[in-house]
C-alpha cells in the first residue's frame, strides 16, 4: 500500500535533480559563464544527438557496445562469483591467493592493450576480454570479503546439518552473500561500463567508447558529450535493472532498513 | 594545495630524461612546445637541444604528449601554444574557429605503408579485401592512401580501414590481426626490425615532398610575442637542417627524448635518406590547397578556406644555416 | 533408531579461556545414551562454550571431546538461516526424505511448535518466540543422536514452555536421543532431566550434579520435580536444603 | 597465540603462488611457447626494470604516481564518505540524487579527460580530477547502499538516546557501516590505481602511467610490462596497508569470522 | 525528577496489522506516572509490536499513542551497538554528565549488573546474559521517563534475575519512572507489578487487567504477589482460579 507514494518519489525527485542540473548547465552555457570551448551548449549537444541518430549510428554503436559490456560482464560474473565463494572459504587458499588477484586488479586496462591485440586481434573479442580483465578481480574480491565475513554461526549450523562442498557452497555461502554480491554486481557492471571507452579503443569501428574516441580525434566535444550522456543514461538503466534483484523475496533480509 | 611535494627535487625531475645540463643561462624567454615521440615532430627535440646548447635568445621545452586530441585540448586550454600537429586537424581546428596558425613545417615523408611480411603485394590492388590500419582519419595518410586507391582504380571500400593507435599497430601486425598499416615512423621501422613487415610503398613514392606533420602556434603567441615565434621557427628550420646532415647524431639525440630505442631511430633516420627528410620545410600553398581539397572531398573539412587564413608564414627565415649543436655534447644513452 | 545405543558423549578434562579469561576449569562428565542432562549455572559461566566444545565447533583449550553420532544445535542466538523460509529452515534435516515424506513431516513439526500458516515467512517477519519455536523444530527434525539445546524455550511464554516441555518428552520417547539442555528455569531443569549438571561462577566447574530416577513425563507437583528444585535452589544457595534426597541421588559432589 | 603460524602462512602461501608464476612466465619464454614479441620474458623485464632505476626514473615515477593517486583519493574520501553517510540516511535524498550519482559513476575517465585538460589544465591537477571523478561515484554509492542497510534497531536506540544531526552521522551511522566502508575504499583505492594509467595521459611527464604510455610510445614491451608490475606491487602493498584498518578494534564485529 | 509527574503514555484505540497478519485490534489504556505495567501474553501475540509502538518507532495503522517523556528501551533483540565497549554502550545515556560524574555512575551501573572487569570489553566477547545485562544498565543510566522492557530477564540465570528484580525496584524508588515490562515469567509479572496487562492470543487485546496494591519490594512469599500468580496463570486458562481478590483488584475485564 505504500508503495505507490513512493515509488512516485523514486521517478519525480530525480527528474526534479536532473532539471535542475540541466538548467545550470544551461545558464553556464548560456551566459557564457566559462568559454564555449571549455564547456559544449545543451543545444549543440542536442544538435549532435540528433545527427547521431539520423545517421543510423546510434543504436548500431548502442548494440555494439551493450553487446561487449554484457559478454564480458556475464563472462567474469560466471567466473568470478565462484571463484570467490571457493576462495572465501578456503582460508589457505585465500591467504595463498589474495595477493595475486589484487596484483591484478590493480592493472589499468589500458596497460593490457597490447596483450588484449596480441591474444586477440581486434574486434569484439579484446574488449570482451579487457572487460573481463577489469571486472573479474573486483567481482572475486568483493566476494571473497563478503564469504569471509559471514557471521560463523551459519556455517556452524551447515555443519550441524551436514552441509558440505557443493551444497554448501550453493544452499549456505552463496545465498549468505548474495545480498552483498548483488551490490558487488552493481558496482563491477560499473567499472565494466567505465572500461568501454577503453576497450574500444582496440580496433573497434563501432560503439559508444569508439564514439567517444572518434569525436575527440574530431575535435567534436559535443559529439564526445552526446555518447557521455548515452553512456551514463544506459548505465543508469542497466543499474535499475539490476536494482531489481535486491526485491527478490529471499535477499530482503540483507536490506533490513 | 601543492603538487609538487619533491619540489626540492624538481630541477633534479625536470633534467632526468633530457640530455642537455639545463636550460641556456642567457636566453630570456622560453617556450613550451608540444609534440609526440614520432619521427615527423624529430625537430623539437633537437630544437630544444640547441636552445640549450648554442647561443640563443629563447630557451625551447618540449613537452611529449601520447596523442593529438590530448595535444589539440592542451592546445586550447593554452598550456601549450605552439605544437605539431597532423596537418588536416591543423585545419579542422582553424575551420572550427581555434584561434591558431600553421607556421612551419615539422618534416618531408616520414611515412611508410608497411604490411605484413607473408604477403605478397606490389601495389594497393593486391591488398584489396585486406585490412589496412590508420592512425586516425584526421591524418593525411588517410587522405593520401585514398588518392592513391583512386588513383589505382579501386574503390573506397576495397579495403577495410581500422584506425589503431600508432603503437597498437606492429603489435596489431604480429598477431596478423591487421594486414598492414599506414602510419609515421619509428612505427613502420619497429614491424622491419621485428621482422613482421615489410614496406610497400615509402610515402614519396604516392606523394612526393609528403607532409604530415606541422607546426601550429596559438594566434596569442603570434600576437603577444613575435620574437619568440620568430626563434621557433628559425630554430626547427636550422634544427633540420642540422638532423639532415647529422641523421645519426640527431638519433642518439632524440632517442632519450623520446625515450625510443636508439637502433630503431637509427635505423630511421640511416637506412635510407627517402624515408624522412627535413629538409624544404617552408611549406607551398600548393601542398595545401591539395590537401585541403582531399579533405573536403573525404568530408573532414567542410568548406574551402583562403591559404592565408590558417597559414602565417611571416616568421619563415630567409637563410638557413645548420644550428651549431656540439656534437660532443650529446650524451650515449644507451 | 537402533543405533543411538552406541552414541557417545564425553568430556575428558575439558578447560577453555579466551585470551586472559578463564572459562573453563577441567570439566570431566560422560553422557549416557538417552540421557538428558539439563546444566544450570550463572550467567556468563560458560555454558554456551561448554556446548560449542561439545558440538566441535570450538576447540577447548585443554582436554578433549569424545563424541559419535550426528548432533544438532538451538542456538541462543538466532541461529536460522535469513534467507530461507520457515519451512524450509525446518527442512534442513529432512533433506535425505523424498519430497512426500518430508512434507508431511514438516507439516507435523510445524502444527507441534504451533506456527500454522506461517510456513512460508521468513525469519525476520516472526516474533522472538517464534524464531525460537522455529529453531527447536529445525533441531528436532529428522535422523540425529545428539541435541544441544541452550535455553532454548527463553523466549516462550510459560503456557508454549509448558507445551513444549511435554512434546520434548514425547518425541525423545519415540526416537531416543542424547540431549544436554542449558536452562536458567530451575522448575525446568526439575521436569525434564535424568542429570541436573550445576555449574559454578567462572571459570566453571561442575559444583554439583543429581540424578533424578523418576520416570517422564513429569507433572510439575511431582515430588520427584520438587525435591529436584529445592536440591538445585538450594544448590544455588537460594534455599536451604531439608535433605529429603528421596528421589534425588547426589552424585559426585565437587564442592569448590 | 594462533597469530604466528596465521602470519606465517599468510606470507608464505602467497610467495609460493608468486614463484609458481614466475616459473610459468619463465618457462613460457624459455620454451618460446609464444613467440618472443607476444610476451616478453622475465628477463628482458629485469633488464628494463635495472635500466628505470638506473636512470632514477623509477622513483620519481613512483612518488609523483603516489601522490596524485593519494591526493585524488583522499579527496573523494574526504567527501565521498559524508555525502555517502548523509545520502543513505536521507531515503528522499537518496531517491533523488542516486540516478545522477549513477550517471556519473558510467563515465570513464577517458571521456572526462577534454575536460579535465580544459578545467585543470596539464599536469598534476587533471590527473587528480579523474582519479577524484574515478573514485568519488562509487565510495558514495557504496557508503550509501551500506548505510541504506544498517539493521533498523541501531537508529531506533539511536533515537531513544537522543543522537542527532551531527552526532547521529559520527556516533552510530558511521561507526556501524565502518567495516563496509573499509571495504569499499579498497576497491575504490583499487580503482584509483586503474585509472593512473588514464590519467596520466593529460600531459603528465612522469608517473608510472605515463610511463606505460611512454613505453608504449616507444614501441617498449618490457618496459611497459616492468612498469604493470610495478604498478601492481604497490597497489597490492597499499592495500595491504588499507586492510590493516580492519584490525581495528571497534570495526572487528563486522568480520566475524 | 519532578517533572517526572507529568509523564504521561497513553494508547487510544490503537490497531496494528503486517499485511494479512492482524496483530494489535484497538488496544486502549492509560498508563500512570511511575506506575509499573507488566504485560503477559503468548508468544507472538503482538507485544514487541507494541512496545514499538509505544516507542514511536512504529507508526500504528489505527489509532494512536499520547507519549511525554524520555523514553528508553530494553529490546527483545541485541540492541547493543557493537562497535562500541560496553562501558561506552552504557555511556550512551550518560553524555549530558560531567567526565567525572559520568565515570562514577557507569562504575555503580557496571557493578549492579555484575560485570566487574567487562568495561572494556565489546559485546561479541560477552555471554548471552552478560549482553542483556549490559543493556539493562544502558536503559537505566542517566534521566529517563519511560522506560520500555522486552523480556529483559530472559536471558539471566534464576539468581540473577532475582538480584535484577530487586534492583530495579531499588532504583525506581530512588527515581520514578513509568515502565512498561514485558516477560512470560508470571513470577516476575506477579512481583513487580502495579498493573498486570494479560494479552489475548493475536490479534492481541487485553483479556484481563489486574492491579496489586500491595506495596514493594516485595517478596515471592507474599500473600499478593502468589494470589496475583494464581490469578494470572487462571487467567491464561492454566489453573482454576481460587477467587481469592482480597489483594488483587480485577478491573475492566473483557474477555473477548
Ligand atoms: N568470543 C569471545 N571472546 C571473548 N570472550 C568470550 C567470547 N565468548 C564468550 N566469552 C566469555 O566467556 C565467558 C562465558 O561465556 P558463555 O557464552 O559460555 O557463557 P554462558 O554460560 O553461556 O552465559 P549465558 O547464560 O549468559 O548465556 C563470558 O565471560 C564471556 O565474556
Ligand atoms: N517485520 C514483520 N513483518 C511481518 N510480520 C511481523 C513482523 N514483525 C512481527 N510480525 C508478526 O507480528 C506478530 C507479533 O509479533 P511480535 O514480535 O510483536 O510478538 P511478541 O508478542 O513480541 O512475541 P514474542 O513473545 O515471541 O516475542 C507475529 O505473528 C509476527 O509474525
Ligand atoms: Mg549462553
Ligand atoms: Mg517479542
Amino acid at each position: 500500500m505504500k508503495q505507490t507514494p513512493r515509488k512516485k518519489a523514486e521517478i519525480v525527485l530525480p527528474m526534479i535533480v536532473i532539471l535542475i542540473f540541466l538548467l545550470i548547465w544551461y545558464s553556464i552555457t548560456y551566459f557564457k559563464l566559462v568559454p564555449a570551448y571549455q564547456m559544449p551548449g545543451i543545444a549543440d549537444v542536442a544538435k549532435s544527438f540528433k545527427e547521431e541518430v539520423m545517421a543510423g549510428r546510434l543504436a548500431n554503436d548502442v548494440i555494439a557496445s551493450m553487446w561487449r559490456v554484457t559478454v564480458g560482464f556475464v563472462i567474469s560474473a560466471i567466473l568470478g562469483i565462484p571463484a570467490g565463494l571457493w576462495l572465501g572459504q578456503h582460508t589457505r587458499l585465500r591467504y595463498a591467493l589474495t595477493p595475486m588477484f589484487n596484483f591484478f586488479r590493480f592493472l589499468s586496462p589500458l596497460a593490457w592493450i597490447p596483450f588484449a591485440i596480441l591474444w586477440f586481434h581486434i574486434g569484439d573479442k579484446p574488449a570482451v576480454f579487457l572487460i573481463f580483465m577489469a571486472t573479474f578481480f573486483p567481482l572475486a574480491m568483493s566476494t571473497m570479503t563478503a564469504v569471509a565475513s559471514i557471521p560463523s554461526i551459519y556455517f556452524r549450523v551447515a555443519k550441524d546439518y551436514n552441509y558440505k562442498g557443493t551444497e554448501l557452497l550453493t544452499k549456505v555461502t552463496f545465498p549468505a552473500v548474495l545480498p552483498q554480491i548483488i551490490t558487488a554486481m552493481r558496482v563491477s557492471y560499473g567499472i565494466a561500463w567505465v572500461v568501454i571507452v577503453a576497450a574500444e579503443m582496440v580496433g573497434c569501428q563501432d560503439g559508444l567508447g569508439y564514439g567517444i574516441w572518434d569525436a575527440r580525434n574530431g575535435l567534436r566535444l559535443d559529439t564526445a558529450v552526446t555518447y557521455m550522456v548515452i553512456i551514463g543514461v544506459l548505465g543508469m538503466l542497466m543499474d535499475r535493472l539490476l536494482s531489481q534483484l535486491t526485491k527478490l523475496r529471499n535477499v530482503r533480509w540483507g536490506y533490513e532498513r | 594545495l601543492r603538487f609538487h611535494p619533491w619540489s626540492q627535487k624538481s630541477a633534479v625531475a625536470d633534467k632526468k630524461d633530457v640530455v642537455h645540463e639545463g636550460p641556456n643561462n642567457d636566453a630570456r624567454r622560453s617556450l613550451t612546445v608540444g609534440y609526440l615521440p614520432v619521427t615527423c615532430h624529430l625537430t623539437c627535440p633537437v630544437t630544444d637541444f640547441a636552445s640549450k646548447t648554442t647561443k640563443t635568445s629563447t630557451n625551447f621545452n618540449s613537452q611529449r604528449f601520447t596523442d593529438f586530441p590530448t595535444v589539440v585540448d592542451a592546445l586550447k586550454a593554452k598550456q601549450v601554444q605552439a605544437t605539431f600537429m597532423i596537418a588536416p586537424l591543423a585545419m579542422k581546428l582553424r575551420e572550427d574557429g581555434a584561434p591558431v596558425k600553421i607556421c612551419y613545417l615539422g618534416h618531408r615523408d616520414g611515412s611508410e605503408i608497411i604490411i605484413r611480411k607473408d604477403i605478397q603485394a606490389t601495389s594497393l590492388r593486391d591488398l584489396k579485401g585486406k585490412t589496412l590500419a590508420l592512425p586516425s582519419f584526421y591524418s593525411n595518410q588517410n587522405l593520401v592512401i585514398h588518392k592513391l586507391m583512386e588513383d589505382q582504380g579501386m574503390q573506397p571500400n576495397d579495403i577495410n580501414f581500422v584506425i589503431l593507435p600508432p603503437p597498437d599497430m606492429p603489435t596489431s601486425l604480429a598477431a596478423k590481426a591487421i594486414d598492414g598499416y599506414f602510419v609515421g615512423e619509428p612505427h613502420c621501422a619497429k614491424a622491419e626490425l621485428l621482422g613482421i613487415g615489410k614496406v610497400l610503398y615509402l610515402a614519396r613514392d604516392i606523394w612526393p615532398n609528403f607532409v604530415s606533420c606541422v607546426l601550429v602556434v596559438h594566434e596569442d603567441l603570434i600576437k603577444e610575442k613575435p620574437d619568440v615565434v620568430k626563434d621557433l621557427v628559425r630554430g626547427i628550420a636550422e634544427s633540420g637542417k642540422w638532423a639532415e646532415d647529422h641523421r645519426a647524431e640527431a638519433a642518439k639525440l632524440a632517442a632519450p627524448y623520446f625515450r625510443q630505442d636508439q637502433k630503431v631511430l637509427n635505423y630511421v633516420l640511416t637506412s635510407s635518406p627517402h624515408r624522412v627528410s627535413y629538409a624544404q620545410l617552408t611549406p607551398t600553398d600548393a601542398e595545401f590547397q591539395q590537401i585541403q581539397d582531399m579533405a573536403i572531398k573525404m568530408g573532414i573539412l567542410k568548406k574551402r578556406l583562403p591559404i592565408s587564413d590558417y597559414m602565417d608564414r611571416d616568421f619563415i627565415p630567409q637563410t638557413i644555416v645548420a644550428a651549431p649543436i656540439p656534437v660532443d655534447k650529446i650524451p650515449d644513452k644507451n | 533408531m537402533n543405533d543411538s545405543k552406541q552414541t557417545t558423549l564425553e568430556a575428558e578434562k575439558v578447560s577453555h579461556n579466551y585470551g586472559d579469561i578463564h572459562v573453563l576449569e577441567n570439566l570431566n562428565f560422560k553422557v549416557n545414551p538417552g540421557e538428558l542432562v539439563t546444566i544450570v549455572g550463572p550467567s556468563g559461566c560458560g555454558k554456551t562454550t561448554l556446548l560449542n566444545i561439545l558440538s566441535g565447533h570450538l576447540r577447548p583449550v585443554g582436554g578433549k571431546v569424545i563424541s559419535n553420532g550426528i548432533i544438532r544445535t538451538v542456538y541462543q542466538q538466532d541461529g536460522l538461516f535469513p534467507w530461507l523460509t520457515v519451512g524450509e529452515n525446518i527442512s534442513m534435516g529432512l533433506r535425505s526424505m523424498s519430497e512426500q515424506e518430508r512434507q508431511k513431516e514438516l507439516d507435523e513439526l510445524i502444527k507441534l511448535i504451533h506456527l500454522e500458516g506461517f510456513k512460508d515467512h521468513y525469519p525476520h517477519e516472526l516474533s522472538g518466540g517464534m524464531r525460537q519455536r522455529a529453531e527447536i523444530a529445525r533441531a528436532l527434525a529428522g535422523e540425529s543422536d545428539i541435541l544441544l539445546m541452550d535455553e532454548p524455550f527463553s523466549a516462550l511464554d510459560y503456557q508454549t514452555r509448558l507445551r513444549m516441555r511435554r512434546e520434548l518428552v514425547r518425541l525423545l520417547a519415540l526416537r531416543q536421543r542424547t540431549v544436554i539442555f542449558v536452562t536458567h528455569d530451575i522448575e525446568e531443569a526439575a521436569q525434564l532431566a535424568d542429570r541436573v549438571f550445576v555449574l559454578s561462577k567462572r571459570p566453571a566447574t561442575i559444583s554439583r550434579e543429581f540424578i533424578i530416577r523418576s520416570p517422564k513425563p513429569r507433572n510439575l507437583t511431582d515430588n520427584a520435580v520438587i525435591a529436584a528444585m529445592k536440591a538445585i535452589l538450594s544448590q544455588l544457595g537460594l534455599q536451604p536444603w531439608d535433605g529429603n534426597t528421596s528421589h534425588i541421588f547426589d552424585e559426585n559432589s565437587k564442592t569448590n
